[in-house]
């Protein structure tokens, strides 16, 4: 897949910092300001997808990176059940238990164990999200052309 | 009553959309008319006149919240949309490059 | 508020419409653009900020998926001549919208009226919300710890949206029957 | 141990999340999980019946008490009904699983084949668990989404078309109730059922939910394929390689749609009689006009696929008597007996109709081809998938020996001791029918012998394939032991109690 023009390559590398540092901040704070792990993930992948569309790449390393979504994403679920059955490990026989501390509100280390469930909501809405961009590209590079 | 009647008719011309046309791509786009009507009805539900937007700030002294539940609803099915349409368009180019074309007239190799 | 609110639906319906029947597929999907972009205005209005975050992201990846699939292949729509039966269906199709627009009328008058939504599950979200899940944002306590399964489930049919996508999308599907 | 029904969900959603990431490693690894994953459910099932059952296990996810008696969690419900389905959903799942892994050999990304098949199984399995009618929404589109999927699993022409219409029609479908939960929450302000059926009961009925019922009727009916909305099924059935196609006619039918209508119908909404006469019609009209629709067929799987939709009138049928003889509160014995013909026969179709299917596939396996037109004298050259398709043919046709006998008697008594005179004549000519139609298949599949011109593409049947078709047709046999008292008293009876007093449904969980 070739890429684009030089100039849109250059304005993709100024912005997709941002555009991740932007996508982290909303999944992180997402127990504070509105966003979360949905809509943070799906800036992450935004920022993903803007690289390959500018840069483009061959067919052989974008399925490589397929697999590496594909196994991100399912990485991610895992911890996430996880995360809901250690309460029955701890003992609680509760599915789904908010067990850290909970600490004080308006803190960052505040809502117990929601920030993590947002990191990994986040992470794998964002590898979904790309693996279903990258299943389109490869399909478009490979079977179409 | 209004606001509620109309979001109806968006959901009507969402089917209107999917039923009658005949370019796949346009039963998509009819498609996620008719997710995108459901969502405003679950928002609209919860709205609460004058209530404040659902996250806390300390200096608030008994606040009145819009409720949370349907928002919670929408943005779970907000994503469910997504994954639908991701679905939907998949099968719409393979079926592009089998048959050719995007026409539902001429998509219908199945008999009987 | 409400009346704000019906003037934007009506133009999300006129930009239906027009998405529905564009000539051209890509002024088909800027337009159900318009519908999708002023849904994220009617939910900051509708004081959910979440909403418009999510919903902003999604409609534009929704968009450049779209764009692509249109790109990779034909952008005329099917021809539709303005003959006599044409004119038919689309009498037909207002009287049903009609018909059916007065039943839900009718049929909502009892309910509450759009403004005062009294709360019964979800007033204990809002006053116990902050103190037991700790999270300043309400929607995301509800979403992650009261109904947290939910989002087990919302989390889950994303995998198996992309597992579906790559499964139709493979080049060989099957492999060279042996026999 | 107290018994935890989250493990139904948990377990098959870890199956499919570590598929992916070993499968891509270890070889094989993904046939050996989900079978281990299967078996594991069904004997989990089964432990249920063992251990016997006093009151619904109710799971409050999260830990989250009831406050001053509203219930703020998801509740995961495990009473007699849903330990039936469940019960239902694993054995057909198990035994497509150990089918698939012969079955499945032809085609590429088996991985994917395999965790699609366990999120079917988790979404179904969390349907029917599921007290809250949101979660309902979900873990349907889980169960939907995956089988959308698989439908379209070898690409070619006629399934990605069939898929693409089954998307269509199942997406409706989803929206319109989406819709209806909307409304539901609108009028309760709350979205656990049991605190839905406590609010509507002291609720007169008022246009807004005779609305909401017959919202929820045409979406839950588009995903049963009731009559009026039955144009996706024969496509999508006859389409799906065919381990699948007995998944989706055998189960994602029932656990989806039927239970669905029959939770919120019985215990939820409070039963009028516009909408039990609503679904005793439409069940009348999917078993006539499927049975008629099914004569003309030649392609195997489409006649087996409207087969299924006139079977799921009988099983609607039943259970609409049922409601009909509730509302007018007339003997309960009649009530309890038609819903126990209906429930009967949801099981028996699950076990034969999966098995008639699981046969096509070994024919096509084999042959290549599903034309009846093609096909002759298999019979000396497939001796197995001969005696158990003629064992369930005679099943699905009300032959005595086999359980479909069974089920359609108790259906067709109901409805004679209920004055449904007209129903009763309609069920026994359906019957003949149906005999006819599988008489038709099994003379121009097995014993036409002059012009058998069809020649055997593949050497030998898998031990897998064979295993689970030769299970089937025992497990036919057996079933029909569920008529007498004794079986009957431990299987069926605590589901049909759930279904009977409806009103206890809400005291049982709230209360809890």
């Amino acid at each position: 897949m070739n890429g684009m023009t030089q100039i849109v390559k250059k304005v993709t590398q100024l912005m997709s910092g941002l555009i991740f540092m932007y996508g982290l901040y909303i999944i992180t704070h997402g127990h504070l300001t509105p966003g979360g792990g949905f809509a943070g993930g799906a800036i992450v992948a935004g920022g993903f997808i803007l690289l390959i569309l500018a840069y483009g790449s061959k067919v052989l390393n974008l399925r490589k990176e397929e697999t590496q979504t594909s196994i991100t994403e399912s990485v991610a679920l895992l911890v996430i059940v996880m995360l809901a059955l250690a309460g029955l490990f701890l003992g609680t026989y509760v599915f789904f238990n908010n067990y850290l501390p909970q600490g004080e509100i308006g803190q960052l280390i505040s809502a117990g164990v929601i920030p993590i469930y947002n990191i990994f909501i986040g992470m794998e809405v964002a590898a979904a999200l790309l693996t279903i961009f990258l299943g389109l590209v490869i399909y478009k590079e490979e079977v179409a052309s | 009553m209004t606001v509620y009647v109309m979001c109806f008719i968006l959901f009507l011309v969402g089917l209107y959309g999917v039923l009658t046309r005949r370019n796949l791509i346009k039963i998509v786009i009819g498609f996620s008319i008719m997710e995108f009507s459901c969502f405003l009805f679950l928002a609209m539900i919860g709205y609460i006149e004058n209530g404040l937007a659902p996250i806390l700030k300390e200096e608030m002294e008994n606040p009145v919240y819009v409720d949370p539940l349907p928002q919670a609803m929408v943005l779970t099915a907000i994503v469910i949309g997504l994954a639908t349409t991701a679905m939907l368009l998949a099968i719409a180019i393979r079926i592009y490059k089998k048959y050719g074309t995007f026409d539902i007239r001429k998509v219908n190799e199945l008999k009987g | 508020m409400e009346t704000l609110l019906s003037i934007l639906i009506g133009f999300m319906i006129i930009g239906a419409l027009y998405a529905l029947h564009a000539k051209d597929l890509l002024s088909a999907l800027i337009a159900q653009g318009i519908v999708g972009y002023g849904l994220v205005i009617a939910f900051l209005n509708l004081r959910a900020p979440d909403l418009a975050i999510v919903q902003i992201v999604v409609e534009t990846i929704t968009l450049i998926v779209m764009v692509a699939v249109v790109l990779n292949s034909s952008r005329e729509e099917v021809k539709e001549s303005w003959n006599r039966n044409k004119i038919l269906n689309i009498v037909t199709s207002l009287v049903i919208v009609g018909f059916m627009a007065y039943i839900f009328a009718f049929m909502i008058q009892p309910l509450q009226p759009f403004g005062d939504h009294t709360m019964r599950m979800s007033q204990y979200y809002t006053q116990m919300g902050a103190e037991s899940t700790g999270a300043a944002n309400l929607v995301t306590g509800v979403l992650f710890d009261f109904r947290g399964y939910d989002t087990l489930g919302e989390a889950t049919i994303l995998f198996t949206a992309a597992l579906g996508v790559v499964t139709i999308l493979r080049a060989k599907p099957k492999k060279e029957t042996e026999s | 141990m107290e018994l935890i029904p989250a493990l139904y969900i948990i377990i098959p959603l870890l199956g499919a999340f570590l598929i992916p990431i070993i499968g891509h490693f270890v070889k094989g690894f993904q046939k050996t999980i989900s079978v281990i994953i299967t078996l594991f459910l069904v004997f989990y099932s089964v432990w249920f019946y063992i251990v016997g059952y006093e009151a619904p296990a109710v799971t409050k996810v999260g830990g989250w008490e009831a406050v001053n008696g509203v219930p703020i969690a998801i509740y995961l419900i495990y009473d007699g009904l849903s330990a039936f389905i469940i019960l239902t959903v694993n054995l057909i799942a198990f035994l497509s699983t150990v089918y698939a892994m012969g079955y499945i050999k032809r085609f590429t990304a088996e991985n994917n084949f395999y965790a699609l098949l366990c999120l079917m199984i988790a979404g179904m399995n969390g349907v029917v668990l599921s007290g809250d009618i949101f979660n309902m929404y979900v873990f349907l589109e889980i169960a939907v989404i995956a089988s959308y999927a698989l439908v379209a699993f070898g690409t070619e022409k006629r399934e990605l078309e069939a898929s693409f219409k089954y998307q269509v029609l199942g997406g409706i479908a989803s929206l319109l109730i989406l819709f209806a939960v909307g409304l539901l929450y609108w009028q309760t302000q709350t979205l656990n059922l049991a605190d839905i059926s406590a609010i509507l009961q002291y609720q007169d009925q008022s246009p807004a939910l005779i609305f909401t019922e017959v919202l929820l009727i045409v979406g839950f009916g588009l995903k049963e394929a009731m009559i009026p909305f039955h144009a996706w099924l024969p496509d999508a059935h006859s389409s799906a390689p065919s381990p699948i196609s007995a998944m989706l006619s055998g189960v994602l039918i029932k656990a989806v749609g039927v239970y669905a209508l029959i939770r919120l119908f019985f215990n939820i909404f409070t039963i009028t009689y516009e909408v039990s006469l609503l679904i005793v019609v439409l069940g009348t009209l999917s078993m006539v006009i499927g049975v008629l629709l099914a004569i003309s067929q030649w392609d195997l799987k489409r006649l087996l696929a409207y087969h299924s939709i006139s079977q799921m009138g009988y099983v609607v049928i039943g259970v609409g008597i049922g409601m009909m003889i509730i509302f007018e509160d007339g003997n309960r014995t009649v009530a309890a007996l038609s819903i126990a013909g209906g429930l009967f026969h949801l099981i028996n179709h699950a076990v034969f109709k999966g098995l008639l299917f699981l046969d096509a596939g070994a024919i096509e396996y084999m042959s290549g081809t599903r034309n009846l037109k093609e096909l002759g004298g298999l019979s000396q050259k497939m001796p197995v998938t001969s005696s158990t398709s003629l064992g369930a043919s005679l099943a699905i046709s009300g032959i005595p020996p086999f359980n479909g006998f069974f089920s359609k008697l108790l259906i067709i008594i109901a409805a004679v001791r209920a004055e449904f005179y007209l129903l009763a004549a309609l069920a026994v000519f359906v019957n003949f029918v149906t005999l006819g139609s599988f008489m038709k298949f099994i003379r121009y599949a097995f014993f036409n012998m002059k012009e058998s011109k069809v020649s055997l593409k593949a050497k030998k049947l898998p031990f897998s394939m064979k295993f689970s078709m030769i299970t089937m047709v025992i497990l036919c046999v057996l079933m029909s032991l569920m008529v007498f008292p004794f079986f009957r008293d431990i299987l069926l009876n605590p589901a049909v109690d759930v279904l009977i007093n409806t009103g206890e449904y809400a005291t049982k969980i709230i209360g809890s």
